[in-house]
């Protein structure tokens, strides 16, 4: 197979710059998220990205803004690159009116369908259906668009992603199913959750094409997603992405972490998918001290304008509590 | 302070029944001969309702196990796929979970799914799909995301298929937020129910109860669409309010024509609609009758029989004569033997008996 | 007809007010210090429930998704790994339906496995197992394969985890012939309940409301098997009968506490066993009280609090002053935002303003 | 691998001609059944084995009277040759007192737990999860029992085949899987149901063994079972066999069979698996006339006595319904 055909300037120092700053982005929001939990100004579950950037980030950019995303809880990332904007997924962690979901989802519910952004879920392997449906509706309608299903490696064990891996190959769907195999589940370590830990080779048995792919590497990331979205565009049916990273920070918000030992986090964070490409850039002389704090500047500032317009934004009124259930009827 | 409570209680009664909630029959059927009639069958009368929906709406498909080449389990869809092809009369793997969400899936961007779950025993493996997305969508995403849907199944015991098969478990669907249960117990309910279903804008489930297929009878030629809202007083009576639904209302009219032989005059309501329950009919007549009486083939505890005894004590309880009575299941599996299967089921003569104890 | 029957309403009702159905409590708590008490948690309480299973029968083994490296999602076997090493204290993959099958497969021949479920909103895809097999299989097999199994799992909202992370499914399972479901609302039960549960022959569903594990207070030391049968009068009272459980117990007591300024004294019943119910409590009390108020955080519409009502319309009719009053949630998706959660939940002032419209 | 020891009579002509026998049992049972239920009888569903029997009767003949068995609702076969008396089952078909089930379940749902027979379930695939927790609790107990655990072709959609298939090879179960597949799931052929139809290589992906066997050819079936078994008691973990075979009739009692041509089920009938060990016999002399004569007189005479003794047994009194719904409490 020959890697897709993309305008040159995708692969320049400029869209490299653009991938950095992504990925610096879904960091800085999540860290600003685990500063405003720890205050108690936004509450429920929070599941952090950190450390995975490079996935969300890679896929999204191989991606046309006409394909479809499914996500799970841990979406900030997705949300955030695929251009749901800030001020909204700030005031949804918040339960704000203005919030992406108005405030009745938090942070595993960000919803826009506005950019074909289906939602966080948050049962495990719940919206792997939801996926195999929307491509459905596109193959059915002729329509050439990709559905990027994410999931994580632990739901690979439960029977929904059996039966919609089997259903998507057998009516040849275009769903691009990318797994983020950060090597556990909560607590449990893929060994011991997996009889085939080499998750690729599993997929393979459904008869689609499936590899593995460097997830703390955001341009193999992007290379991999490139060349399976252009494949499952063109009618080649549903591709399947390992993307073995690592999340930095616990399960949720918090938890003891007795599960793995800090050496092995260590080892992980040297590979740090936001030093790796800054550091790759300076030795190609692509990324100046300066150009990396005008990132983070610009960051920083909308973080911020965002946390205090989510503050002062209104919050649903009590009496609309029941709005949404149905949707209200016309007659 | 008993006394005065009691007091209290045939005192505020008066008013109620002056003005009962309801004194008119939320719907009567179309006079017979009204217009041109044909013989059908509640199977053909439900067919002819998907044909129709097909014909209308090119974004409507029909997805679900062995509905295409084998016909349908029960022979609903027999001829579709000859008819609209492979790509809308879908047969699916067994998979629930997988077929039911992947029509939550195509529904949430426009298309307008008919799923067919081959049985209510199944859904369950489909539960959460139809409880935490179809259901829940909508609100989770304030708003943004619709669940145009419609899941049918039959349901419902009498054919000795046993425990696993015997499942009466649509009172539990009514218990979800979000979504919109049917009941079709007539013809016309089974030829025009499901119009109006795909074209409310979320999720309807409509279950079929498995002894209705066969039954014969005539419909108007032109029937078509009908309302999802409200019940039917199927037959009105002053006496004692039987409430029914689905497999239960030919047991229900059944009895009411026995108790008629004893001068006792039953008025029969269908609920159709079980999601949201329609409150009124079922007030008003019980405000009319003074007595009611719920057959309902689920379980006895935790049954929409228990749901609907809850609201008559809340919203009628002044104009109770009797406490309200549920003829339901025995609360065991349902065993093969065809004596025993009978045996835990709601039965015309159960009925006339709990009837019997509320009146007079 | 109406006011003969009004008539006959309060006559009947004398006898019954004589000699209600129960006088007594069905149970009533230990006096505090009649042994020598420690301090504890639920969580704790929980936790020495299983210590002290795995201890007594080696047949005893707790599975789960996260039960041991992760010491459970509620840290609830925090430890136990370390004490009883992973074949007895096993994670299992994501796969609810195969371990909850692998639970009742292993309690068939002579296990006694005790199968943590997360949370309930994941059981749904456990339910076809639990319904279809765990429930179903004695009577199916004739008696030959009883299924002495235990299955823990946490509900309830309130932690702002949103729709898909809040349901209060319990009402559900107390539909299911064959099961027994428990929700130990106390220390003494988080501690007790697990033993006997385990010794029943059949399956056994634990319910642990999620706002309980902090549950901080006094236990006796030598505490041990409790009774699964009987509700428990948690506060005698005599004006009005609030019925809770699980999470909505506390809430119940606070609300009674706030009513004893206004003189008004409610009696509290801790159902304590949601399936069988323990009727003769309930109905005894209202007996008494002839009013009565359920708390419930299941939904609505289908909840166990409308099973609780048409159980009480149907044995406690004529000593029924007022007719009884439902607390439940809001029928939405539970939603995020605090203070739309909280307004979707029964709160203390909803209880107690439900109590004044069926008092005086 | 080498072949399983086992004593030399087992291959002799005396097995063979027993093999012969119980295949010939079960189908003149179900003949007899078929005519019952035409006369109304029996009744519910009843799904027939009629092709199939070579599978029931090779995997039993390889497994000891202590390993147990969990099957579907096409269990006739798996129940007589397993040894659950056919009085009882005859009467379970009948729904008398006397029946296997004491009338309970009917054909879908047989049990015997005398004989570790543990049931006909009618959920597709809801066997699975029972028989990896037999096995479990084996593993747990140092028992070497093998559970033998039958299903469809059309289970190997379903998720919680998933959800086992990894259980089981996680924990190294003794477990066998024997796929029963007859190509159809119902109307629907294999080919419209699985992207992968070679069953064997799906299973295999979750690192057992796995491997298609002859299911028309009971020696074959024995010697795969007889293989995978041993394999499976002494520790191998669990084993799963494509049991390829064809049913003959109708998916349940009588259906219209729209979903597949005559000339299909005729050739397949050619390899009728009854027709193909008699005449394998006879051409090695160990079938004579006068021997099968005497097994059809003695099956016959069982079943018509069965029949008798069923029609003439007693019905359970309506007052026991809620017998077994829970056990009867000591105290
Ligand atoms: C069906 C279901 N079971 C259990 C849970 C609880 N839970 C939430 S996240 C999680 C771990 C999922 O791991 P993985 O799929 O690898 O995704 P990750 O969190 O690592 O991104 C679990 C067990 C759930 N939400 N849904
Ligand atoms: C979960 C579930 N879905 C659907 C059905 C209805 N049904 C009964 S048998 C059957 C076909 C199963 O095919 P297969 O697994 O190949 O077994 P076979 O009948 O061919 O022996 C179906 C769809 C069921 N019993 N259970
Ligand atoms: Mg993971
Ligand atoms: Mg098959």
């Amino acid at each position: 197979m020959t890697p897709p055909v993309r305008p040159a300037t995708n692969l320049d120092a400029a869209h490299r710059l653009d991938l950095l700053r992504q990925m610096l982005f879904i960091r800085r929001f999540e860290e600003k998220c685990v500063e405003l939990y720890s205050g108690g100004e936004i509450r429920g579950f929070v599941h952090l990205y950190i450390g995975e950037e490079a996935v969300a980030v890679g896929v999204n950019s191989a991606l046309t803004p006409d394909d479809n995303i499914v996500s799970t809880y841990r979406e900030h990332g997705h949300a955030l690159v695929r251009g749901v904007p800030l001020d909204s997924v700030m005031a949804e962690m918040y339960g704000k009116v203005t919030g992406c979901s108005h405030g009745r989802g938090g942070s595993m519910h960000l919803f826009d369908t506005s950019r074909r952004f289906y939602g966080g879920n948050a049962i495990v392997g719940g919206g792997l259906p939801l996926a195999v449906g929307i491509a459905l509706a596109d193959k059915m309608r002729g329509q050439s668009r990709v559905t990027a299903c994410f999931f994580g490696d632990g739901a690979v064990a439960e029977g929904e992603f059996h039966e919609c891996m089997n259903l998507a190959a057998l009516w040849e769907l275009p769903v691009l199913f990318c797994c983020e195999n950060n090597r556990y589940a909560m607590g449990t370590a893929i060994e011991r959750a997996q009889a085939q830990t080499d998750l690729a080779v599993r997929a393979g048995s459904y008869g689609m094409p499936a590899w593995p792919v460097d997830g703390m590497d955001v341009l193999a990331v992007e290379r991999s997603a490139g060349l399976a979205a252009e494949t499952v565009r063109s009618g080649g049916g549903p591709h399947f992405l390992e993307l073995r990273t690592y999340r930095f920070r616990a399960h949720s918000m918090y938890d003891p972490e007795l599960y793995r030992n800090k050496d092995e986090v260590e080892l992980w964070k040297e590979r740090d998918p936001i030093t790796a490409l800054a550091e790759q850039m300076r030795a190609a002389g692509e990324l100046s001290d300066g150009d990396l704090a005008s990132i983070e500047d610009e960051l920083a500032r909308a973080i911020t304008e965002s946390v205090s317009s989510a503050r002062s934004a209104p919050a649903e009124d009590v009496r609309d509590l029941a709005k949404f259930v149905y949707t209200p009827r016309q007659s | 302070m008993s006394v005065s409570g009691a007091r209290a209680k045939s005192a505020r009664a008066r008013p109620a029944r002056a003005e009962p909630a309801r004194t008119e029959p939320a719907r009567v059927e179309p006079a017979a001969g009204a217009s041109e009639q044909i013989q059908t069958t509640y199977r053909e009368a439900m067919r002819a309702a998907i044909r129709d929906a097909m014909q209308r709406d090119d974004r409507v498909f029909l997805m679900g196990e062995d509905v295409g080449r084998y016909g349908g389990c029960f022979a609903v869809s027999m001829g579709l796929l000859a008819e609209f092809g492979p790509e809308r009369i879908r047969d699916t793997p067994l998979s629930e979970s997988a077929f039911v969400g992947a029509g939550i899936g195509a529904a949430m961007v426009g298309m307008r799914p008919i799923v067919e779950i081959m049985t209510v025993n199944f859904s369950l493996l489909a539960l959460d799909q139809i409880l935490n997305n179809a259901a829940t969508l909508l609100h989770m995403s304030g708003g943004q995301v619709g669940v145009p849907l419609v899941i049918r199944m039959t349901t419902g015991a009498g054919r000795q298929v046993a425990a696993q098969h015997s499942h009466s478990l649509e009172g539990w669907y009514t218990h979800i937020p979000g979504l919109r249960v049917l009941a079709p117990a007539t013809l016309e309910d089974a030829r025009g129910m499901l119009w109006t279903a795909l074209e409310d804008p979320d999720p309807v489930l409509i279950f079929e109860h498995g002894s209705l297929y066969n039954a014969k009878g005539m419909l108007a030629a032109d029937a078509g669409a009908v309302d999802i809202d409200s019940a039917a007083i199927r037959r009105p009576g002053g006496d004692v309010t039987l409430i029914a639904y689905g497999g239960t209302l030919g047991k229900a009219l059944a009895a009411a024509e026995a108790l008629e032989q004893d001068g006792i005059d039953a008025e029969v309501i269908d609920l159709r609609t079980l999601r949201p329950l329609d409150d009124a009919t079922i007030i008003g007549s019980v405000a009319r009758t003074h007595r009611a009486v719920i057959v309902d083939e689920g379980w006895r505890s935790g049954s929409l029989a228990a749901e609907i005894s809850a609201r008559i004590m809340e919203q009628a309880f002044f104009d109770l004569d009797a406490p309200v009575q549920r003829v339901c299941s025995a609360e065991v599996p349902i065993p093969y033997a065809r004596h025993l299967e009978a045996a835990a089921l709601p039965q015309v003569d159960g009925v006339v008996a709990a009837v019997r104890t509320v009146v007079g």
